[in-house]
């Protein structure tokens, strides 16, 4: 099983789920996060003042699939979350030992 | 913290600016001093009668003026402000807020120049428009007068000081444009807001507020030679249609926001849009029982109908959701507040109690059906329902107000049910006036701004949102 | 966004109940053009008086109550909804501004159909409440004389007009059950909140307003032939005490929130609470010193006994913190100044300033003890604890009335300090009286509706929050 | 939910310490009636000319003042509270609002007690100070006359009650001290905080009180005898310059916040910045037109400078960010509507309506220049530019009135512009004897304060937040 | 060592943790998320128009424990988090190469 | 390739996040949590009673580095997240299988 980690674009959100949806990939866990990276933060301003703010809002969607999902679930992550500019964000992935569904008890790839 | 040599030089260039403005400024009081000087004109008719005797104010009415003035500014913000800040979404929250504040700022400064005088100033151009001889309010400023020992204040004997009128008025002049903001939210170019909203006060709103509202309008009730003498106590066609119809069009113009219809764009804070929504209720005391101008019997009459059309208002909207959809909402009960409330807005002078509860009724039903039926088969996207709930319940207030006015409120003006059909077609007649004017100025302006400096951010803008993009800020900073 | 044929029918069966009430409205409204036409009863005694004389208002007077009305609402919402809405847990915060805004909209309606008549209308049932002579504000409207050529509003010479009487009343009659909110809050139906509200309205609030302050109330001070004539200026017993007792039987009927007392249920906002209870302490002014119903020199007391009694609730609740538990809260701040306001409503009219430093003190430090002790002793779930603070305060405002009264604020009713006992049995017979009312109306109304419509959501609405299952709406969208 | 036999006892003891202070109060309240009996004193005088005959009031100036006192308060809180509330770090919102309440308790009973007649008093001390002839509200408070059976309210016959006066003012002796809570906000101890209030309130508020605005005042405008009588109709010189100064040092003494120009501190709540600062605005009405303590001309003027100059406060200081940083921002147009009515507060009694554009962009400009050059350039940490907007704006506006007044509005007094040259100087005496009164005292509080109880917080607590540190709670538990 | 990241319903935390507590599991980290999965989304409605909100609040709780514990953590979570019906969630199981405890550099078994 | 997952108090962020980019390590995400542990939570008041808050917010940084990088990664976050106090948190340690940049598709070492 892998766990599948990507750090993506807010507005982007909506269009990454629909077209996992779309190839079948049903389940996913999204967080709020801020990310430092070589895109740059943008300048407030406070009483006439302005400061950088480093890290940026994005989100994270991480998504559990079995062995075979992987590469396809990564492509559409990919091609859905680009935009081209700098700070489209990252796709990080790793293995999984196990995955139980808490409901029925079911674990690896039944469980998903 | 930056700071640069550029800006160095750009700030005393700007105080250079400010200095001049400065001086100039002293120039035109100087030159309202003279005018005030007794010499054959307008204005020093005024004094000379003055001098005579000073008008002798109704204290009570100044009192309950004050706080009327205060209730309606209170409305812009922080009533309107919250109301629409919470319905956008989080990221352009500040921007509906700067927009707000910055009409405060900018429309008061215009007003005392020359909007009131275009209002409220002697007919020019055939009466449809008010002249310049209140520019920088010269005529209705309190003065010295040496003859008396005393400072004389322009006004009405038994009434209140013209000053005390001319700043009620200011405060509509604030909160119309700022009611269209809600049609162009989140996505509008501050610049051009602010271009917008000054010409659009000027050209459109002042005409129909000289129409209305002036002693020789047109549209003017108590103007007995008024060729359609209309019933609009307090802005049923001056500020709701006006604003409702010129938001409608703003909407088409502008266009929709990115990804209309395809997400949904659900209110960020409804708790804003609550607090909002019961402070513009509050608020909307001192507008329509302010409009008697007066704290006496008909004011009273006013606030009482404003209140029940209110209830009536949430009673209808939510229960039509509690019916439709199975559930009442907090924001359909607000929305209901509100469209009764601009509902009973022209009618407060003229209907009674029991009458009220259907003018916030009606109110409330049409906004519903228009925010919910009308808008989603023409597409438009007018973000905060600016023409569904203020053009739609103006309209119906309007029309209402010509069949349900009463001579048990007004003493005289009465209108369909009391067998006055001549003032239902006066209403309508008012309605259409205003709403052709809003829609011709508004095309207008628009296209001329969207050729100079442009209507609408950029698309990557519009993403971000316009508290950063527009204005560098951030609503909250909760990590 | 859906719409579906079931929809489009239901639409139209309402469209069609809507027509026929306004039908029947417009035939209520003709009723009572009759009833004003002069016909020898009660009504028409008012107008052939008029006929003599219409009234003569102090104007001074009604540019006040204007204001003091505007700010009774104003405590209503956006304060109280802001006070309850912050204590809540986030998931519910919508449901009680919902219920707030509610009542704004239906208890405004039912007093003006046949609220007002209930508490204000002539003696029936042996006087223990008021009649139908005022449904639908039957005989309190304005209207057109033909022989004076002008309109007439029923009030009294000298005063206000009685519908300003009747809207400044009308905003104490949507206050009240808007406090008993706080009581059930987070597990009650709001259909059953409805139903209870507007029942519990006409059948526990107007009999008690009809007692105190109806001119022949058993209970009412200035009714020289009353058995127990209390001091109760603003509305110890008729709002607090009956709002606080009714929300004890609520929390007891309807039980304790799910894991209350196993997981803390900490105020979600107290940003909010905080607001809310400044502009309960800014209202609150509006609801003591509009008591009386004049801009005068009672009001002035009301208003200074009411500030300061507030600031000493402050320091009472604060203070006990500070030395219970080493750390003044700011919750502990706003309801020592919400228990302090509570306390001195009953006494505003009759207690000197010093005086009020000791009521606002008793009421901070009564309520304090109430609702950390009592409440945990007894283990009754009173969500936001409307009876540790409006209960217990009233209740010790009530009292300290009665020993603290005096001629120096009165000219004449005073309290066991001045050497009157009866007046302290006069206040204890008001409390008790109040009270049992509110008890037995409250058991048999909650019975009632539990077993019809029931009173309490289910588990799982409970446990996701009032604002999605009941309303379909969340309060802030923040991500 | 702990309770413990240790705090039983302390409970206990807190008891009967309250009841001691109930029986201590009785025992003032009986001292203040034999005050009030007539014997051969200050206090008597009144009351035996009252005996003649009760002061009779203007009850539309009761009206008004009822209401500018409300909105005073509401100026604190929500207004302040909320504008500074948004300004800090989350984790030390509350710790603001409860400084904001606090003082609204705690500066209420001190004014009771003894601050009114420290400011208002009879001279001792050679004129600098109020007596002690007022302490408890003796000889102000109402009373019953058995000769005229009937209550006397000590008053101005046609103006209103002198407690009404006394309420007025305790606004502002509540919101000057709340003023300052924004220079040392995020890191002072509540228990310093609230001792340096109280002694600064007294020590520094009332004398500059009794010097500007009793009748013998050595700088008082309307006493003959004045040294130099200065133009200071709603405060610049007692309210702003006193605490904007005193800010400064406080700013200096305390310390720079941990981290400060380090790491950002942005404002974690711009959308209550923005409420709180259109709230002030509003308040601000109450607060300058109040101050005529009457519903007249000069109020009415008084209301549209103080809107007009806001107005301008917005688009100078909004403006100047539009130019220099090309990005107008909310805190921005906040910050100028504060700056502009903080300019126009000496001046909105003397000024007319197209000098308050100039009063409102200087006051802009000015505090826009302080808070963001200034402030940088000097370095010292006034977390929410307490200085640079109510010291500068404050200092401007004074110099500005002695400029700029006429006897257009004042009938009398005039500046600069009309050839009074003295008055200018009377200006500058007035600023500068207040700022050395404000910097003495706060710096000889301060260091006691510091050797004793102590002024700042430890960094852990810094650090976590003072919310939580010094209250035990948090504002917001969205989760 | 074994990461256990749980994705569990909201008003279960309390208890999950406390019954991980009893079993001596002294420490967690918790974060908000959202989740998309089988359950479907409430409906909301806004302005008399109804949409889904597809993305439900729940919790994520991350575990690390040595190999030994991981098997009772994983049963203790299943048996408080259940309720039996769709959503209760998941029960992600993967390997850790290190831990160290920031404030003394103890790593492995030691630092947890 | 790993992934560093540390857990350091709020305000000790900044410090972490410009000392990472002294050393040249520029990519982090951030989140949000609340963090279970030794550390006591703090007291908070309701209403005149007192009730324990377990859970203290804490922040969470990821960071992806090449093996190489890791251990001076680590060190350098042990050192200026350290106060010395219970509570200064956790670094975790796993192996990633992969990572990607979403914007030019670059994948391993190149993507980082
Ligand atoms: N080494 C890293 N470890 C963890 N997260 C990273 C790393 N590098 C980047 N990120 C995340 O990816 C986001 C985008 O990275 P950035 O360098 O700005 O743009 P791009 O992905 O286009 O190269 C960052 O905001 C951050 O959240
Ligand atoms: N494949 C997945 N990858 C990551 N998270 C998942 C996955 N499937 C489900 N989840 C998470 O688990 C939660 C519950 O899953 P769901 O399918 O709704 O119910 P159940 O766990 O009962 O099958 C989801 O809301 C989501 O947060
Ligand atoms: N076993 C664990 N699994 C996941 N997170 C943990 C674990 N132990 C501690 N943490 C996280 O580390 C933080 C600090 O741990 P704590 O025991 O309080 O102090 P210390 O790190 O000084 O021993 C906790 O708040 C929690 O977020």
């Amino acid at each position: 099983m892998k766990k599948i980690e990507a750090i993506i674009r807010h507005f982007k959100l909506e269009e990454v789920k629909d077209a996992l949806a779309a190839k079948d990939i049903q389940g996913m866990t999204v967080t709020e996060v801020r990310g430092f990276g070589r895109q740059k933060g943008h300048k407030e301003q406070y009483r006439g003042a302005e400061y950088t703010v480093d890290f940026l809002p994005k989100v994270k969607i991480e998504i559990v699939v079995n062995e075979e999902t992987a590469q396809a679930a990564i492509d559409t992550i990919m091609d859905t979350a680009r935009t081209g500019n700098i700070g489209d964000g990252k796709i990080f992935v790793s293995t999984l030992t196990d995955s139980i569904r808490i409901r029925t008890g079911e674990t690896g790839e039944e469980s998903l | 913290m930056i700071t640069s040599a550029r800006k160095q030089i750009r700030l005393r260039v700007m105080g250079i600016a400010l200095c001049l403005f400065t001086l100039s400024s002293f120039g035109m009081m100087n030159l309202h001093a003279d005018e005030q000087a007794p010499a054959g004109d307008a204005v020093a008719e005024v004094a000379s009668d003055a001098v005579a005797a000073a008008p002798v104010f109704n204290e009570a009415y100044i009192a309950w003026m004050l706080v009327a003035s205060a209730l309606v500014l209170m409305m812009v913000a922080p009533g309107l402000a919250l109301f629409y800040g919470g319905l956008v979404r989080k990221k352009n929250v500040l921007s509906v807020m700067m927009q707000c504040i910055s009409l405060m700022g900018i429309m008061s400064i215009v007003w005392v120049v020359c909007g009131y005088s275009l209002a409220f100033g002697e007919d020019i151009l055939g009466g449809y428009v008010g002249g310049f001889n209140h520019v920088m309010l010269a005529g209705i400023l309190p003065y010295y007068d040496a003859t008396l020992d005393t400072v004389v204040t322009p006004g009405t004997d038994g009434g209140i000081p013209t000053i005390l009128f001319m700043v009620f008025q200011l405060m509509f002049f604030i909160i119309t444009p700022a009611l269209i903001v809600g049609a162009f939210a989140e996505r509008m170019k501050f610049s051009a807001m602010v271009v917008y909203s000054v010409l659009w006060g000027l050209l459109v709103y002042c005409p129909i507020a000289h129409w209305v509202w002036s002693d020789n309008g047109w549209l003017c009730e108590w103007n007995e030679g008024a060729a359609f003498g209309a019933l609009d106590f307090a802005g049923g066609t001056v500020v709701h249609i006006s604003s409702g119809v010129s938001a409608l069009v703003c909407a088409l113009m502008i266009g929709q926001r990115k990804n209309y219809m395809k997400e949904p764009m659900p209110p960020h804070n409804l708790t804003y849009t609550f607090i909002g929504a019961t402070m513009l209720w509050v608020g909307w005391f001192g507008f329509n029982a302010g409009s008697a101008l007066a704290a006496n019997s008909l004011a009273v009459n006013a606030f009482v109908v404003t209140h029940i059309a209110a209830a009536a208002g949430v009673i209808a909207w939510a229960g039509m959701e509690w019916i439709v959809l199975k559930k009442p909402t907090i924001l359909g009960a607000c929305s209901g507040a509100v469209a009764g409330l601009v509902c009973i807005t022209p009618a407060s002078g003229s209907v009674s109690i029991p009458s009220a509860i259907i003018v916030g009724l009606a109110g409330g039903v049409a906004s519903y059906l228009a925010c919910t039926k009308l808008k989603n088969a023409l597409k438009y996207d007018d973000s905060l329902d600016v023409f569904g709930v203020h053009g739609i319940a103006g309209m119906t207030g309007a029309l209402l107000t010509g069949i349900l006015a009463t001579k048990n409120v007004t003493g005289g003006g009465h209108g369909l049910l009391e067998g006055n059909s001549q003032q239902f077609i006066n209403q309508i007649v008012s309605i259409a006036a205003s709403a052709v004017l809003a829609v011709v100025g508004s095309v207008i302006l628009l296209k001329l701004i969207d050729l100079t400096i442009g209507l609408r951010v950029e698309e990557a803008s519009e993403i971000r949102g316009l508290d950063q993009t527009e204005h560098g800020e951030e609503g909250y900073i909760f990590l």
